[in-house]
């Protein structure tokens, strides 16, 4: 009974590679085909992304295309990429990515657009795990809290109220939530820290080399944990893990 | 493009040659489900089922082609373990369950032309041509087939007598929060009658 | 089965054999992508085309294919139409595509699609094979846009939120609100929700089939009832 | 301790059925009795950590360095089929005793999207190898948790007066939402 | 002595005293007396009389025919009035054959009277068995086991210790209580010949320790320089510690094992009743014609005991004690917890009848709403078999019947504490009692229908091989005829021949592949 | 004479469902009076809405299905589910959230599995966490005692907040909310205080908030009477209050600074509450005695790991979900050895 007939495993075998054969060549044409516009897509996404909180300044570069990695305490983070928009070859503002560390069920991530002179152009928040229904109007989709931001600089309000208003800041908390307001208005003040301290090398940070331009990759989409309307949202993507 | 046709074109090769090796290497055979449902079946060999016997039956189920409750001598415990046994939802009996019976040969109008002894699934029945037949009482599993083939109508089916030994203790009635009006109203009823 | 007609066989699909109500197959993106009416619609169509390349794929090769290697083979057709309506969709529904994430893939695995070429197609010519393929992704679209819908209106007040995902800029217009989203239902959103809409939704199916079981059962049943009494 | 987070967090945290939605179909077929539950549990196991690692090198080592990334999940699926196949001749030949147990829920596994889904999911967060035998070995164990839980809850509701329309997969649908509910007490755990 | 406890079990109110309060009444004979033909466990007895006939008292009137059967004798003399449908002592309220005997009043003893075994040390223990066995006795604690069965050790078995079972422990009954109390040197002497017979060479005597006055009775009866060979020992009154299983842990710490019996750890087990049976039959002669019932309840006027003929109504007894009270809705024959209720007060009594219990609507549960169990765990928690009551309830419900011997459904002795306790008032013992006899069904059913498949298996062999014979008989016939005949016959017996052969080689297929599927189910 | 025939036994059984709902009822009492003097009016006031919803939900349910209304109303089980859940939610809470909390408790939780004696999951518990993820702001709005007893806060202004689920003019939630301990020890924990700085505000007792303190050891009061009428077991709450301690010792002891004490955590959030009287419903708990310590430990431990590394700040209601979940496979499990068996009872 179990004699091989090593002919029948033969044309198993050959049967089996011919399909898979003919199928790979197919996936293979249509990834032929779509590879372009794929590869445009993903740079799509961070753009769309830095241009919301670079609202309102007037930039002639991709800055998708121009970026540098920082590391620093004030972000929170390593390696984190910070996006250039530029008139010419002169600096017009910056998109800093950054992490908040506090908050009420780990970390924020948010995106801060500068100007040159230090004003907070926008921020968005592109990942957080805050409780849903609470925490969760730190989203622009959610309530215009992060529109508060828009305009302030360190000095506007003083450094001293740049907290959320139960903490005798400038900032509202949410009623019932006042963790994840103080992280992300903490964090925010910290970027315009980290932006004072480092002004000059930002602003004096060479554009990219024309055959530099990494393609962005974002890799696999993440899977919804929750589906919640964080992830509902494609913005919600982390622009520091859009990057390989 | 040459590269991906090559890449999995290799991988399924050398998966084909696992899968051709293997399926002749363990070829299944004989059909294990249908002898471990045959021996759950009651073996009345009546037919009720549709089937010519409980195998037949049997092996349709385990096919997936018959339903699990087409039995009516097996009853509502066969359903439940067939059920249990091939992890289907139990479901209520097609055809209503009857009581246990046997047949009884009317000995005097018997004229021994042993149709009935032909139609006996199990030979539960004995005599000779043109002799009296009796039903073996302990073997006969009361499937009825005997009654239509005799000529002279001389088979009955005699419900098994019950005595003190058999009797049994019943299933408690649920709960009355446990039974929808209407089953509530039929017990009080079927009560009231008794009394 | 082999015998049903292309009525019974559109049928089947969309009720008695419902795959994701009666079979219980394909659950998983049933349950993950069914947040939004947009989602559940996207991953429905990318399901529905999967099946019906497939079912005519397997349909067109049933004779061609030695039983040992079927499975393989179905598996290697299902999951090329896979990668390659995942590509297109990268490529023209970015959006959509990043939301469906990693359920894309996953139609590889959809048990209903498998199941469908093993138990008909590879047994049913391919017109038949494709009808079934279209019925069957039709009722999983089907259910599955129920759920998206269920959970959309109760856990945001909405309905059709995101449709630029899937119709372009001016899907955004479609929206409609229901009421405010804070006034959402969060739970409806979460997983359990997920698998609460879904149990709701076969308890209902199970409701309307024994509606419609009993409707023509009931009135034959009504004389011998009666009898007894009247006597 | 960082491989022991990944096991907390597929374990619990982000467990496979109840939070990811993945290998539900199993979870809702098989899960009638205790017994064929835990077979299925050990099976599972077993196969989804031997696929995590073989697809981690199939990809580590074929796709990567060819560059074809976008032909994952026909490779993956591919290598599942063949894990599945070549556990199965494994245990057929080594115990027939454990074929008895496993053999009827094999094949389904090839099926059960939380195999592929472990595959894509370890390429996505770059998991290295440990990690990725540890991610597949983690989720399995959850999902084999959950399901002989919930099959445990099964066994106890299926004597349970539930309404008609409710009986069979309703309730199992509403009992899975209801432990969904209970792991929603893990979400936050571990501040990743 | 160092006493032991078992798991569970109940502190219960024991109501005793109402009944013995009244010393033991003795009945007289009534006009007519129903004897059961099956009074005890195992098969039945054959009836040895005729409508008509007329019987001594003491005379054999019901045969063992079966190893596991008891012999009944006619309770007084007096005329056989037929063999009838007599309702019995039974839950079910059924009717079952009875000897209807028309006393004579004279209460005369026949010719056949064994005789008196005064010198029964000398006796050989086979021979004393015999007597026990002519006697009819069955146990008297309530099982009614044939006694010569227990009495009779088994290979390799050695007896050493004699438990004699004194607890009473069932509230209400007090019939052992009063035996004690009247004839404590009957009950020892029994216990010596029973120790005699199986050559134990102990003897626990356990009573409840609510029962002084039998244990001072007891004590005061026993010999001093009998002290170390029978002992006299007072256990805490813990319902059921008169279940043979709990009064042996209680006594030794040891438990008999499940599905084995007492015999097992050298021991056997016998109510206090028995043991006096005994000592009658074999010092007096003496059949078990008559015992000590104890007539009580909320529902009895002069609640007392009251030894009785086998056979006497109950309706009698409740007589003999002053009657019901008005309110009395409900007859138990046995104690409250493990009896039965009887729907007509006209049933006899029968040998193992040691208690009527009549309760009003307020004493005992009533049909109210019984409610779904809860899961309070408060029936594990007095479970004497530490069982889990609740679980082998839900088993029982859903008709999980292999799981619920998983659970130990036989390990359950039906005692009731967990339906007493049950805050959602279960019929627990009755779901046991319906699951238990579901098995037993399902068991011979199954036997049933592996013979019914042997049976069908073998007729289908046997007709291919028929049909084969058949078909070869018919072929050589035809070659005969061949030969002689015409053209025409040839021709017709070549289709024939086709036919037969294809038949021929179909059965002779489906036998090879019939045989090869036996080979393979040999060996797998 | 006829009588009537019955299965035994037959003495008058000791207790009933409803008589068992009603002592624990009682037990909980003087806790509830203890939160409603610190709290204020709104404590009242969820209590005798989620008891009418629980009641009416209830009712609906067994008249969907046929079921008799009366005899399921006595049995008080639904009274019970409506008041623990009312319990669990802040006072002041809307009105709405009760309804969507008792309708999940009793509807889903319990009469989709056939009601009473059915629901593997703690109905008072489903709808907690059913309405704590689904309204999270309402749910941890705990006003703040001082705030209530000093400030206007009538029964009727109650009536009106809950009704309408706004304040009364000129009061704002910031205002008259307070932290409750575990909040506070989460919310101060992330910001980088210590548990030694924390616990120094004046607000502490002894172990926790004092009206905190002083309604547990009144639950507590309540809950060892329920053990003393024998209508609870020792079992659960012992288990679990000691397996909360246990774990909650050993990282006490490793980093005192970083993880709060053993008392803390026995005597705040639901803690006591919880051991007593929710991880102890007998329904949805583990049955046999082993299962039910192990079940009591699981419960303690979960708490502890849900309060101090998850996203919830108090784990009683999600631990108990959690291991009701384990409750059937804890009592397959761990069969006691029965009479007359060797070795484990299985077999
Ligand atoms: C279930 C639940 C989830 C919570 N989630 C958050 C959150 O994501 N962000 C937050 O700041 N506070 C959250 N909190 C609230 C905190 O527990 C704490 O009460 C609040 O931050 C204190 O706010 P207050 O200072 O405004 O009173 C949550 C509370 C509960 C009960
Ligand atoms: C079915 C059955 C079989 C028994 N077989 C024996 C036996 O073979 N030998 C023996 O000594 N006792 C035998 N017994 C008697 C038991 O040991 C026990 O004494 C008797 O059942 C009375 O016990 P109880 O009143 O505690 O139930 C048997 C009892 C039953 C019910
Ligand atoms: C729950 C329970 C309680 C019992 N109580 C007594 C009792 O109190 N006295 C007694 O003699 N037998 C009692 N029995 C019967 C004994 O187990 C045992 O069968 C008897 O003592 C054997 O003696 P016998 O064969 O002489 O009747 C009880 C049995 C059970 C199951
Ligand atoms: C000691 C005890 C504790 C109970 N605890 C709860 C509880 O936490 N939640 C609840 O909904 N019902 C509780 N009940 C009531 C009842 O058991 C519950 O509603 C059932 O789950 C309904 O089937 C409890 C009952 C008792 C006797
Ligand atoms: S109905 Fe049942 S007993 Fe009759 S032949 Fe079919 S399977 Fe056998
Ligand atoms: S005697 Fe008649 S009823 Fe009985 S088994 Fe034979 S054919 Fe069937
Ligand atoms: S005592 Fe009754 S309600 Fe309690 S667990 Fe036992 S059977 Fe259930
Ligand atoms: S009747 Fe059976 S289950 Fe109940 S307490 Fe007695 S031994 Fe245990
Ligand atoms: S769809 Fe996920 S296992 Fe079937």
């Amino acid at each position: 009974m179990a004699r091989l007939v090593v002919r029948d495993v033969v044309i198993t075998t050959l049967l089996l590679g011919l399909f898979a054969a003919i199928g790979t060549a197919v996936v293979a044409w249509v990834h032929a085909a779509t590879e372009a516009r794929i590869a445009e897509n993903r740079l799509q996404m961070t753009r769309t992304r830095v241009t919301q909180v670079l609202e309102g300044l007037d930039y002639d570069n991709d800055p998708v295309t121009d970026y540098h990695r920082v590391s620093d305490d004030r972000l929170g983070g390593e390696d984190l990429p910070v996006w250039i928009a530029r008139r010419g070859t002169e600096v017009v503002g910056v998109a800093l990515s950054a992490i908040a560390p506090d908050g009420y069920s780990g970390d924020i991530h948010l995106l801060v657009g500068i100007d040159r002179t230090g004003t907070v152009r926008g921020v968005r928040i592109t990942q957080h795990r805050e409780t849903p229904g609470l925490g969760d109007d730190i989203e622009v989709e959610r309530s215009d809290w992060i529109h508060d931001f828009r305009g302030r600089s360190l000095g506007d309000p003083p450094i001293e109220r740049w907290r959320v208003r139960r903490d005798g800041g400038v900032f509202d908390q949410f009623t019932g939530a006042t963790v994840t307001p103080r992280a992300v208005v903490r964090a925010v003040r910290n970027a315009l820290l980290y932006f004072e301290a480092n002004s000059e090398e930002l602003l004096a940070l060479p554009p990219p080399e024309e055959d530099e331009v990494l393609i962005i990759d974002p890799a696999v989409p993440e899977i919804p944990d929750h589906v919640t309307p964080t992830e509902r949202l494609p913005e919600a993507e982390p622009p520091g893990e859009l990057l390989q | 493009m040459l590269n991906a046709i090559l890449a999995i074109a290799g991988l399924a090769l050398v998966f084909g040659l696992i899968l051709g090796y293997s399926a002749q290497r363990f070829r299944v055979e004989g059909d294990p489900i249908a002898d471990q449902v045959n021996n759950l079946l009651p073996q009345t060999q009546c037919g009720q089922c549709s089937y010519a016997g409980c195998r037949p039956y049997a092996e349709a189920i385990a096919a997936g082609e018959a339903d699990i409750n087409r039995c009516p001598p097996g009853g509502e415990a066969t359903v439940l373990a067939l059920a249990d046994l091939l992890g289907r939802d139990p479901k209520p009996l097609e055809v209503e369950e009857k009581d246990k019976a046997v047949a009884v040969i009317d000995e005097q109008t018997c004229i021994g032309c042993t149709l009935c002894i032909q139609a006996c699934p199990v030979d539960a029945i004995v005599g000779a041509a043109k002799q009296m037949h009796t039903v073996i009482e302990s073997e006969c599993t009361g499937c009825e087939l005997c009654l239509e083939p005799c000529p002279v109508d001389c088979i009955e089916m005699a419900p098994l007598e019950r005595s003190l030994q058999d009797w049994r203790w019943s299933q408690p009635a649920p709960s009355p929060i446990e039974r929808p009006r209407e089953a509530r109203q039929k017990a009080t009823e079927e009560h009231r009658e008794s009394a | 089965m082999i015998t049903s007609g292309y009525a019974d066989i559109i049928r089947e699909g969309l009720w008695t054999n419902n795959p994701g109500l009666v079979q219980l197959l394909g659950l998983c993106p049933l349950l993950a992508i069914s947040g939004t009416v947009i989602n559940a619609l996207g991953l429905g169509l990318a399901t529905i085309a999967t099946l019906l390349i497939s079912n005519t794929l397997v349909s067109l090769l049933r004779e061609h294919v030695r039983p040992e290697i079927r499975i393989p083979v179905y598996v290697l057709i299902i999951a090329s139409a896979v990668t390659a309506i995942e590509l297109v969709m990268n490529a023209w529904f970015h959006g959509l595509f990043l939301v469906l994430g990693i359920f894309i893939p996953l139609i590889v695995t959809n048990c209903a699609i498998i199941g469908r070429a093993e138990a008909f197609a590879s047994r049913n010519s391919v017109p038949r094979a494709a009808l079934d393929g279209l019925a069957m992704g039709v009722g999983f679209t089907g259910v599955l846009v129920t759920i998206g819908a269920l959970r959309e209106i109760v856990g945001q007040g909405s309905l059709l939120d995101n449709a630029q995902l899937l119709f372009g800029e001016w899907g955004r217009d479609l929206r409609i609100e229901i009421f405010p989203q804070e006034h959402g239902f969060l739970l409806a959103l979460l997983p359990p929700g997920a698998f609460l809409a879904m149990g709701l939704l076969i308890a209902v199916k199970n409701l309307i089939d024994a509606r419609l079981e009993a409707r023509p059962i009931a009135a034959p049943a009504a004389a011998p009832e009666t009898a007894p009494t009247q006597s | 301790m960082e491989y022991a987070l990944i096991l907390v967090s597929t374990i619990l945290v982000n467990n496979f059925v109840l939070v990811k939605f993945l290998g539900l179909c199993p979870f809702m077929g098989v899960s009638r009795k205790v017994e064929t539950a835990t077979g299925m549990g050990l099976a599972t196991t077993f196969v989804l950590t031997l696929s995590a690692v073989s697809s981690y090198v199939i990809n580590e080592y074929l796709l990567t360095p060819l560059g074809l990334e976008y032909l994952r999940t026909i490779a993956f699926i591919l290598v599942i089929a063949a894990v599945v196949q070549f556990t199965e001749m494994v245990v057929h030949k080594t115990s027939p005793l454990l074929y008895n147990v496993l053999g009827i829920f094999l094949p389904l596994i090839t099926t059960n999207c939380a195999v592929l889904g472990v595959a894509l999911l370890n390429v996505q967060e770059a998991h290295g190898f440990v990690e990725s035998a540890l991610y597949g070995f983690g989720a399995a164990i959850g999902f084999s948790i959950v399901l002989i839980l919930f099959s445990a809850i099964r066994e106890r509701i299926a004597a349970a007066d539930v309404p008609v329309p409710f009986r069979g997969s309703a309730i199992a649908m509403i009992t899975a939402g209801l432990m969904s509910l209970g792991f929603m007490g893990f979400s936050g755990l571990l501040r990743l | 002595m160092q006493l032991h406890h078992f798991h569970g079990g109940l502190k219960l109110a024991d109501h005793k005293a109402e009944s013995t309060t009244r010393p033991l009444l003795t009945l007289g004979v009534p006009k007519f007396l129903y004897v059961p033909l099956s009074q005890h466990i195992g098969a039945q007895t054959e009836c040895a009389v005729r409508a008509g006939d007329r019987v001594a008292k003491g005379q054999r009137i019901g045969r063992a025919k079966d190893y596991i059967c008891a012999n009944v004798h006619a309770p007084t003399s007096g005329w056989i009035r037929g063999i009838v449908e007599h309702p019995v002592p039974h839950p079910s309220g059924l009717s079952a054959p009875c000897i209807k005997l028309e006393t004579d009043g004279r209460d005369q003893w026949g010719d056949d009277r064994m005789e008196p075994w005064r010198d029964w040390r000398e006796r050989d223990p086979r021979s004393l068995r015999e007597r026990v066995r002519d006697a009819g006795i069955v146990g008297m604690g309530g099982a009614a086991f044939p006694t010569a069965v227990k009495l009779n050790p088994r290979p390799g078995k050695r007896i050493h210790t004699l438990v004699v079972n004194g607890a009473e422990c069932e509230p209400y009954i007090s019939c052992d209580d009063i035996l004690m109390r009247t004839y404590p040197e009957a009950v020892l002497e029994g216990a010596r010949i029973v120790a005699h017979m199986i050559g134990a060479e102990h003897v626990l005597f356990a009573v409840e320790d609510n029962k002084p006055e039998a244990l001072r009775a007891l004590t005061d009866a026993l010999p001093s320089g009998e002290q170390d060979f029978i002992r006299i020992v007072s256990i805490p009154s813990v319902y059921p510690a008169g279940g043979e299983r709990q009064l042996i842990k209680v006594l030794t710490g040891r438990e008999v094992p499940s599905a084995g019996l007492p015999a097992d750890l050298g021991m056997v087990c016998h109510n206090t009743g028995t043991l006096k049976a005994i000592r009658e039959a074999v010092v007096a002669g003496q059949p078990l014609i008559s015992r000590i019932v104890t007539v009580t309840g909320p529902g009895i006027r002069e609640p007392r005991n009251v030894e009785a003929l086998i056979g006497t109504p109950f309706a009698d007894l409740v007589a003999a004690v002053g009657g019901y009270t008005p309110d009395v809705d409900r007859l138990v024959m046995g104690g409250p917890m493990m009896g039965f209720a009887v729907g007509d007060d006209a049933v006899p009594i029968i040998k193992g009848t040691n208690c009527l219990l009549a309760t009003r609507p307020q004493d005992a549960t009533q049909p109210g709403p019984v409610m779904p169990c809860i899961r309070c765990g408060e029936c594990t928690r007095v479970c004497p078999a530490n069982l889990l009551p609740q679980q082998m309830y839900w088993f029982a419900k859903s008709k999980d019947f292999d799981t619920i011997q998983d659970y130990g459904l036989f390990d359950c002795i039906e005692c009731g504490c967990c339906a007493l306790v049950c805050p959602s008032n279960i019929p627990l013992v009755q779901y046991y009692r319906f699951a238990k006899q579901e098995i037993w069904e399902r068991e011979r059913e199954r036997q049933k229908a592996d013979l019914a498949r042997e049976r069908f298996e073998f007729r289908q062999q046997r007709q291919e091989r028929e049909e084969h014979e058949k078909a070869e008989r018919l072929a050589r016939k035809k070659a005969a005829l061949g030969k002689k005949d015409s053209e025409a016959a040839d021709k017709k017996a070549a289709i024939e021949d086709a036919i037969e052969r294809a038949r021929a080689k179909k059965a002779a297929q489906s036998s090879e592949e019939r045989s090869s599927k036996d080979r393979e189910r040999a060996d797998g | 004479m006829r009588f009537q025939t019955r299965t035994s036994p037959h003495m008058v059984p000791g207790h009933s469902v409803g008589h068992l709902m009603r002592q624990v009822l009682y037990a909980l009492i003087p806790g509830t009076l203890a939160m409603a003097w610190f709290f204020g009016w709104g404590v009242l006031v969820n209590v005798v809405l989620s008891v009418l919803f629980a009641v009416m939900f209830e009712a609906l349910m067994v008249t969907l299905r046929r079921r008799p209304v009366g005899v399921t109303l006595g049995d008080s089980s639904a009274v019970l589910a409506g008041w623990l859940f009312a319990l669990a939610i802040p006072p002041l809470t809307p009105v709405w959230v009760l309804l969507v909390g008792t309708g999940f408790a009793i509807v889903v939780a319990k009469h989709l599995y056939g009601g009473l004696g059915y629901n593997p999951f703690n109905p008072a518990m489903v709808g907690y966490v059913v309405v704590l993820v689904s309204f999270p702001r309402e749910l941890s709005l705990w006003p703040s005692p001082q705030g209530l007893m000093e400030g206007p806060f009538t029964l009727w202004q109650t009536l009106q907040t809950t009704l309408t689920g706004r304040l009364p003019e000129g009061l704002d939630w910031d205002a008259i909310t307070r932290a409750s301990p575990l909040d506070m020890m989460r919310e101060s924990l992330i910001s980088g205080q210590t548990v030694h700085e924390i616990t120094r505000s004046p607000v502490f007792g002894s172990f926790s908030q004092t009206e905190w303190e002083w309604a547990g050891n009144l639950f507590l009061l309540g809950g060892i009477w329920l053990m003393y009428r024998r209508v609870i077991t020792w079992h659960i709450p012992m288990s679990m209050l000691l397996s909360l301690a246990t774990i909650a010792g050993v990282f006490w002891v490793i980093d005192p600074d970083q993880f709060a004490s053993p008392a803390f955590h026995v005597f705040s959030g639901a803690a006591i509450i919880g051991a007593f009287f929710i991880a102890t419903d007998p329904v949805s708990a583990a049955t046999t005695p082993l299962g039910r310590v192990l079940f009591g430990i699981g419960i303690g431990i979960l708490v502890y790991v849900i309060r101090t590394w998850g996203g919830y700040p108090d784990g009683v209601a999600f631990a108990v979900l959690l291991m009701n979940m384990v409750a059937p496979t804890l009592d397959h499990y761990t069969r006691p050895r029965i009479f007359g068996h060797s070795g484990d009872g299985r077999g």
